[in-house]
């Protein structure tokens, strides 16, 4: 019963690791609550998106991933 | 009407892409080409982006999408590297073949803005003292802001 | 900063230019390019361009050193075919170095609308009834417009 | 004691050659005396222009060409 917790760009350093299982369900709140503060400070950021099995999230505060569900925390890009 | 995109984790010649994309593009009127490299710069050691793989490459091809319905195009090839790379490789290369120039020429430049500052690439840069995260220039978001 | 300029009369490979000059310009940010050719069209057998030897080559090296002066290039490439053309031969070849992509695309872009419009080329079709002289598009004119 | 005068473009097709050798010296009013009238009637418009030697004039009025001159007839361009 875990939810896959992908780190992308600097949050990756933030975390210490490119990804982290926590206990599923998971909502907002609760992954507020599964993260340290560094990266629930960054988590917060409008420019933060949140990606759930590939599909951007509109509102983070709809966050609701279930057992063996993906999800990316997405730091501002800086492509090309 | 032709779409190819790429997105690869080894270093790429863009002359092998642009090549075979304009010959398949028979009675074209102009292809416009852009290919981005390291740039030389001596405090950078080495250049890398990061990709991710549920949402990069989907990603590159609905840009590639947009571009092919905005403008008047043959044909759209994107190509994008991920990776460690290093001064003078190829990091992006779009080509855009049209019946008239206005079109190709606006395509690509449609096409690098958007991968510029508005696909899912995250970069950094190593100096001597260790790796840097890099964020889009101000620049980048206003020439992204002049599509509107 | 490398100003290379060309007016040929037999038909010419653009990589076999482009390679060499984006070689030629280490530490580039990017470059743009972009190649010209006769359009397919069913009605037209042949395009002929012709120039004027005192004027032609000379207003292409002063569009080339405006380029350089208005944008902030590491180097300017153009090429141009002067003679009789076939569908998918190319007519011209632009290609601009630089530090950022802006100056690369924004170079390429406002020489390719000089050379179309404000060069010494006159140009002219073979259709079925025999040869017809060319005049800009309006579209041309426009495009050069935007440069005041 | 000649001028040269080169036809580019359709100039050259109304006047049935490439060149023509015509005396020297030439003024503007000596040019037109010695075109046919279609000629004339292309070179007088603003959109078509003289150079003498390689240089553009920026008034036609102001043709004075000397013996060895090259004096071309230039209508509007449509290039690459």
């Amino acid at each position: 019963m875990a939810v896959k917790l992908v780190f992308l760009g600097r949050l990756a350093d933030l975390a210490g690791a490119d990804e982290r299982d926590v206990p599923a369900p998971l909502d907002w709140q609760g992954l507020l609550g599964q993260i340290e503060a560094p990266l629930a400070e960054e988590l917060r950021k409008d420019r933060t998106r949140i990606a759930v099995d590939g599909t951007l999230l509109a509102d983070k505060a709809q966050l609701n991933a279930a057992d063996g569900a993906e999800v990316a925390l997405l730091p501002p890009v800086s492509g090309g | 009407m032709a779409r190819t995109v790429h997105l690869l984790t080894e270093p790429f010649n863009p002359g092998a892409y642009v090549g075979p994309f304009t010959n398949a593009h028979p009675g074209l009127g102009g292809v416009c080409t852009f290919v981005g490299e390291v740039r030389g710069d001596a405090e950078v050691e080495a250049l890398e982006l990061l990709h991710y793989d549920r949402l990069t490459l989907k990603g590159m091809e609905e840009l590639a999408d947009q571009a092919l319905q905005r403008f008047d195009l043959m044909g759209i090839l994107v190509v994008h590297r991920s990776g460690v790379m290093h001064v003078g490789e190829p990091i992006v290369l779009v080509s855009a073949a049209a019946k008239h120039r206005r079109d190709a020429i606006d395509a690509v430049d449609f096409t690098m803005d958007h991968l510029k500052s508005d696909s899912w690439f995250w970069k950094r840069e190593k100096r001597s003292d260790g790796w840097h995260w890099i964020e889009p220039r101000a620049r980048d978001h206003a020439d992204l802001a002049r599509w509107g």
